[in-house]
């Protein structure tokens, strides 16, 4: 690593980076390219030096790896395994890698031969669970969403190549979208996992009027109990509300508790 | 004051005369689901878009002079030196088309906090010194009790004030600038008869409100209920999402921010609106947080409202404009727990 | 068009009538200089700052209890309480603990690293009210460093106070800041206690709880002067607050001669981001220096 | 000299997903000539069955980080289609518009971040910012420009948000069309020279006689919904799109695979081209000729070229159907519509070929049962077969081991496959 350039008198090292690949759209790297504008600054921070999607060469030799997708596979869980002792810092890249991300919906069914069926018929296909890297190897940093925010991403590494502790906000996403001054979905008949869904998004979904799906998981103080009582009174139906909780992964145990009760009461 | 009389007509007129500047008034920002419209504050270019006659906005009109995001000042690195370049964020004058009292008594109460003796802001500064205020009077919704907060009128911070007596506007002027431009339409002085009209459209309009809430001896109150159980039953139901403030006239706490370009050679530091009830408001250093419970960040919002703004100012931080009761998807109005606290938990 | 608003430009109106006098410093720093940094333990270090302009660093004064608002450009603004003697004007030294965010970037940066520096904000420890008393001065952890400032001012000045204590504990002997003016301080008639929670095999001194050592303190003292001619000044952890205050209370201490120092999260120090707010007092500006009486009647204080 | 190689390309990269390539040959013998799709499957089909069918759009977007516009979209057609709704002309407009806008960001992304180094002798887009800082720039800017474009009229680049069944839950806003109309014109610059730096590309001369199939357009370029049809004569209804695709598993694959009257089929930019040439625009066609592509060609490599012929004509193509928008007054930007139980199909041109997804509801418009069949499975036998056919090929030519590693890569990067979208 050599040192190219201070900041407030302090060296700060331009980290080499790998982006990787498991289970997943591959979305959230695109994001990483989709930063037209900032492209080339973001280059300037940081070092790639594995890149499948992008780049030819690779190297193992990198301080932090970006990890986008889940875990499906055995294959999966031993390239991880590499990644981790390659890299000094490991960084959770988006839902899949989060949580499970849509990935994870399988597992509700609670049959993996019978999901394999459905897709595959009797053609023999490998498969397990869908579970969030952190299931297997100690992550140092999660960058949530489905996709990821590039604006966040950016601001994230910034303060990662500065070497500064990185915070997420601890407040749901009802707090950016009233900032943004949008009408409340559940005014337009909507549901909404706004009010429990971690904040930096800054409202992506509601201010485009579509209500949020809770990719970024709760929020610290999530309040649940509440949220149901609220949908109830707004006549959306039980299942609308666990079709979003579940989607993504965040919600855990919560989701599955609910989609017990929902299963119990039909 | 000075008073004039213009026929309803004129209203366009005024608009037309104004609208060489910025204009920001209610406009409907879509329908719910049983209809009924929503409306908001924005920039309106054409007076048909004008929506005089909305009950409540959702949001108020703060973002334009308290932005929920503020870049407080820039820095440009060099050579491991700095400089900082500080901007008030205001480069024109805005016209308030329509702004109802309680928005302008807001107004004045943050005059008070931002604008006093002890350290002004000069963000909130230069944009509230860049603001005509044409004031509204209302029809009172289900859920506006500022007659309760004393501000269902208003005595100043406005240039002029609009009521609708019939096919007629009756006109509060209180600056020269109003003056002046209500001099290039057609007006009339009021007669006795006026005087009249507006004194009964007032005292009608008072007994319009359906809302009301009780703020005798509401201080003391307060501090004798602060460990009431009232407050955990509201806590529960909170989701600590800061809604309530966001939408608020009158909420102007915040939280700061700095940030680096990618390519370090500027830095920002932002604010941002903050809430007493998001859960991290009042966390410190070694993660000790004075306010864990959402029941006790709730009732600090009641505290900071009414009881300690009152000690400080005299008067409540609550306009009783209804937005936050309308805007809490968990239903906590200000009237209603202000009374569940009067009475005690029974 | 003569029906367009004029503009009123705030940033240029400083100093026509009716314009707030100073408006447009509210976001002014003074920049200054890291002239000087060490460790004084793993987490502490002491930071000596000098104001770069010799006419603004001149004019800065404060008074002992007062606190600063730092800023790292770019990585964060925080408060921090001047730990020095007031007659020094622009030229400060804060010990600063690393915690978070902007402090642990302060831990990396070296000598000669231009900050930003706000204030002097809030109030402060009413020294000169105490002269001719006894002053007594109780410190818990990180709660020694707002008191340097009173102390120093006090030994500037040793002549004018009585009886001088400084009752001060930690956790572990490793943890003890200014261990190097301990000497000094004694050497100034002060009567110096240090206790902590944890010896280590150096340590020789007293080992438990500083309410041990002020409860031998107050029983040694005549139970009038206490009374009478005592001031407390009180910084430390909010437990350790309640602790103390109450035995200085059950001492006869009046509560409006018990001063304490409180902690609050800020990011503006000017009374405007509510952030510090108790019940509904903002710390910075009523605070953070309160009398007891005050602490009282703040709910959620301490 | 005998030709001699041992290629073994795991996880080919500048690809979307994983794929490896295996080429063995000894002594001018070729042994093993292998595509291999070792992607990770996500069982989409399974995920859906039992959800409400609004989930449908929303989570089929998230097959693929690319083409989430045209997932999005084909679910949205399958519902609509199962519940007999027909969209307004409107929303069919701005859809439409919404799909260029991804298959010009999609065919820019391929062109020149995954495609272009090959043809210039580098690793990735990287090095070209020092050398090739005008090419860079100019991808940039028509990639930026697509991807504001799909913010203003699907709510978001990728994973649209705005996109629901029924319409839109928002619409643009004219102001920002009439910008965006601008920079379309603007954009047709850059992409003339994009042309022209195609045009100095050398561009392998390898064929192989194909059966390409799409959709058949009766106006706009590519299409949302309409007829099935393949270079060999085929014809179809949208909803008989199985007898297009018969899809089946082979087991050095974890996609399915597809196949037609041959033994594998092609789809994409190139076969789009192929089976409605007419359909381009003059500039576009024009273009195309200039880089010496006209129908039936069966140079996969020509994919690259087609793909920027398409980019020409979706740009003429918008800049027209924002006049139509400006010109009318804004209608409800989403219609109300009936559950049905049933089964609806919707068959969409997406960057990468035809996109089908098949839904079954209950009366209650829970997803009974889901087919989604990706433009990159139905390629996978024709990319496999390739392969084939260029390992002798290159044997023939008398190709180096270094030579035939990177032609094999570029063949497969010019299917420009989206293989974690074929493995869904
Ligand atoms: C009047 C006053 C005087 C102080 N004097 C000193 C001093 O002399 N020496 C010293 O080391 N510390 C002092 N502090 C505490 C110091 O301000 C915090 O340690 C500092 O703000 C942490 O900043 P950070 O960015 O490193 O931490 P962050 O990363 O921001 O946060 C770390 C923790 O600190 C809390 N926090 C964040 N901002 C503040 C804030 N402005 N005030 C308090 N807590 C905060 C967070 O909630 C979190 O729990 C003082 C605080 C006050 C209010
Ligand atoms: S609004 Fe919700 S679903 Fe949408 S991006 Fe934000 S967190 Fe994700
Ligand atoms: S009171 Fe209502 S609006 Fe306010 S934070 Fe609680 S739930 Fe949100
Ligand atoms: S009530 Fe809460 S959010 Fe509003 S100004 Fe007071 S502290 Fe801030």
């Amino acid at each position: 690593m050599k040192t190219e350039r201070t900041f407030l008198g302090v060296p700060i090292v331009k980290p080499k980076v790998g982006f990787f690949d498991l289970s997943s759209c591959e979305g959230c790297q695109l994001q990483m390219l989709n930063n037209e504008a900032s492209l080339l600054d973001f280059l300037s921070l940081v070092e790639i030096v594995n890149f499948r999607e992008g780049m030819k060469e690779k190297s193992d030799d990198y301080d932090i790896a970006f990890v986008e997708g889940s875990v499906t596979r055995a294959d999966e869980e031993e390239r991880l395994k590499i990644i981790r002792r390659n890299a000094g810092v490991v960084v959770a890249l988006g839902s899949c890698a989060c949580f499970g991300g849509v990935n994870q919906l399988k597992n509700r069914f609670n049959d993996l031969e019978w999901v394999k069926r459905q897709v595959y018929g009797d053609f023999p296909i490998e498969t397990q669970e869908a579970k969030p890297i952190s299931a297997f190897v100690k992550v140092d940093l999660e960058i949530y969403g489905c996709p990821i925010k590039k604006e966040e991403v950016e601001k994230i590494v910034t303060k990662l190549v500065l070497g500064q502790e990185i915070t997420h906000p601890n407040y749901p996403v009802c707090m950016e979208c009233k900032a943004n001054e949008n009408v409340c979905l559940f005014d337009l008949g909507e549901p909404c996992l706004g009010p429990v869904t971690r904040a930096g998004c800054d409202s992506w979904c509601p201010s485009n009027r579509m209500g949020c799906w809770g990719c970024r998981g709760p929020a610290p103080a999530a309040n649940l109990k509440q949220l149901e009582k609220i949908a109830e009174q707004k006549n959306i139906s039980k299942e609308r509300l666990l079709d979003r909780l579940e989607c993504f992964g965040g919600f855990g145990e919560a989701a599955r508790e609910m989609r017990t009760k929902v299963e119990g009461g039909r | 004051m000075i008073f004039k009389v213009f026929q309803a007509g004129e209203m366009e007129t005024l608009f037309g005369l104004l609208s060489v500047n910025r204009i920001v008034g209610p406009v409907e920002k879509g329908r719910d689901v049983d209809g009924k419209p929503l409306y908001d504050f924005d920039v309106v270019y054409d007076f048909k878009d004008l929506k005089l006659d909305y009950g409540q906005t959702i949001h108020s009109a703060k973002n334009y002079f308290l932005p929920y995001r503020e870049n407080l000042c820039t820095f440009t690195f060099d050579n491991g030196d700095w400089q900082k370049e500080v901007d008030f964020g205001a480069d024109r004058a805005h016209v308030f088309f329509g702004l109802h009292s309680c928005d302008i008594n807001a107004l004045n109460k943050l005059d008070k906090v931002l604008m006093g003796n002890i350290y002004p802001n000069p963000f909130y500064g230069a944009k509230r010194s860049n603001m005509f205020i044409v004031g509204y009077s209302c029809t009172p919704t289900p859920s506006c009790f500022c007659h309760s907060m004393g501000t269902d009128s208003v005595l100043h911070g406005f240039d002029l004030f609009l009521t609708r007596m019939g096919d007629e506007y009756f006109a509060e002027v209180q600056s020269a600038r109003a003056y002046h431009i209500l001099e290039r339409m057609e007006t009339r002085e009021p007669t006795h008869e006026d005087h009249l009209h507006f004194r009964k459209t007032t005292s009608k309009k008072r007994s319009l409100f359906t809302c009301e809430v009780d703020t005798s001896d509401l201080t003391k109150i307060l501090d004798m209920e602060f460990e009431s159980e009232v407050w955990e039953k509201w806590g529960d139901k909170c989701l600590s999402c800061g809604t309530c403030a966001n939408v608020c006239p009158t909420c102007y706490c915040y939280g700061v921010e700095e940030e680096v370009n990618m390519d370090f050679s500027h830095a920002r530091k932002v604010k941002q609106l903050y809430s007493c009830n998001l859960v991290d408001f009042a966390e410190v250093a070694g993660g000790h947080n004075f306010r864990p419970e959402s029941s006790t960040r709730l009732k600090y919002r009641y505290y900071h409202k009414h009881r300690g703004f009152v000690e400080a100012y005299e008067e409540s931080l609550c306009v009783g404009c209804g937005r936050c009761g309308n805007a809490c998807l968990a239903d906590i109005t200000v009237p209603e727990v202000i009374a569940s606290v009067r009475e005690g938990e029974k | 068009m003569e029906n367009k608003l004029q503009f009123v430009d705030l940033a240029t109106s400083h100093g026509k009538k009716n314009s707030h006098p100073g408006i447009e410093h509210f976001e002014y720093s003074y920049k200054a200089e890291i002239t000087n940094l060490y460790p004084l333990t793993k987490t502490e270090k002491l930071y000596q700052i000098q104001i770069v302009d010799p006419r603004e660093r001149k004019d800065f004064t404060f008074q002992p209890g007062q606190f600063v608002m730092l800023e790292l450009p770019g990585i964060g603004e925080a408060p921090f309480s001047i730990s020095s003697s007031p007659i020094r004007h622009g030229d400060l030294e804060l010990c600063i603990r690393r915690v978070g965010k902007m402090t642990n970037f302060l831990d990396r940066v070296k000598r000669g690293t231009k900050v930003g520096i706000s204030g002097p904000f809030g109030t402060h420890f009413p020294v000169e009210e105490m002269v001719d008393n006894d002053i007594l001065l109780i410190a818990g952890g990180l709660g020694i460093v707002p008191l340097r400032s009173p102390i120093m001012s006090v030994l500037e000045n040793r002549s004018r106070y009585g009886r001088v204590d400084i009752i001060y504990g930690a956790r572990e002997p490793l943890e003890l800041l200014f261990t190097y003016q301990y000497g000094m301080w004694k050497q100034f008639d002060i009567n110096l206690d240090i206790i902590v929670d944890k010896a280590d095999d150096k340590w020789t001194g007293p080992v438990g709880l500083i309410t041990e050592i002020l409860q031998k303190r107050i029983d040694n003292g005549t139970p009038n002067d206490f009374r009478k001619k005592t001031n407390a000044i009180v910084c430390g952890p909010p437990v350790m607050f309640k602790f103390v205050c109450e035995m200085l209370i059950k001492a006869g201490l009046p509560m409006e001669k018990m001063f304490v120092s409180l902690e609050r999260r800020m990011h503006c120090g000017r009374g405007k981001c509510c952030r510090c707010n108790i019940g509904s007092t903002y710390t910075c500006i009523e605070g953070p220096v309160f009398d007891y009486w005050s602490v009282l009647n703040l709910k959620e204080a301490i | 000299m005998k030709v001699n190689c041992n290629i073994d390309i795991k996880h080919l990269t500048r690809v979307e997903g994983h794929g490896s390539i295996q080429i063995r040959i000894e002594d001018g013998k070729v042994r093993k000539a292998n595509w291999e799709v070792v992607e990770t499957p996500r069982f989409f089909e399974a995920m859906l069955v039992g959800k409400h069918y609004e989930n449908a759009p929303y989570i089929c977007g998230r097959i693929c980080g690319i083409c989430s516009i045209g997932h999005t979209l084909a679910s949205i057609r399958a519902i609509e289609n199962g519940f007999e709704f027909t969209p307004s002309e409107q929303t069919g407009k701005l859809r439409i518009l919404l799909k260029h806008m991804e298959t010009l960001q999609s065919h820019i992304l391929h062109l020149y971040f995954l495609a272009a180094p090959d043809f210039l002798g580098v690793g990735s887009v990287l090095p070209l910012v020092d050398t090739h800082p005008e090419v860079v720039q100019a991808a940039l800017r028509l990639k930026l420009l697509a991807n504001d474009m799909c913010d203003e009229v699907g709510g978001r680049r990728l994973h649209p948000t705005r996109t629901v069944v029924g319409g839109f839950t928002m619409l643009p806003d004219k102001y920002q069309l009439k910008n965006f109309q601008q920079r379309l014109k603007d954009s047709l610059a850059d992409l003339t020279a994009s042309a022209d730096l195609f045009a100095t590309f050398v561009i392998p001369v390898f064929q192989r006689e194909t059966e390409f199939v799409s959709l058949k357009g009766e106006g706009d370029y590519p299409f949302i919904g309409g007829r099935l049809v393949s270079t060999d004569g085929v014809i179809k209804e949208e909803h008989e799109y199985r007898a297009m695709s018969n899809e089946y598993m082979a087991d050095w694959s974890t996609s399915k695979l597809s196949r037609l009257s041959r033994k594998s089929l092609a789809v994409g930019a190139l076969a789009r081209l192929n089976n409605n040439f007419n359909g381009l625009g003059p500039p576009a066609r024009e273009i195309s000729e200039k880089l010496g592509l006209t129908p039936v060609n069966h140079n996969p490599f020509m994919n690259n070229v087609a793909q920027l012929v398409e980019c020409v004509q979706v740009v003429m193509q918008s800049i027209e159907i924002i006049d139509t928008l400006l010109d009318t007054p804004w209608q409800e930007p989403k219609q109300r519509l009936e559950v049905k139980e049933g089964i609806g199909v919707g068959a969409v041109e997406v960057p990468r070929g035809i996109l089908y997804h098949c839904l079954e509801f209950d009366k209650e418009g829970r997803i009974k049962k889901a087919d989604c069949v990706i433009p990159t499975s139905q390629n996978h036998a024709n990319i496999h077969h390739d392969i084939e056919d260029l390992a002798e090929w290159c044997v023939e030519q008398g190709k180096n081991d270094k030579e035939i590693e990177l032609i094999a890569e570029m063949l497969v990067r010019a299917y420009d496959p989206c293989i974690s979208c074929s493995v869904h």
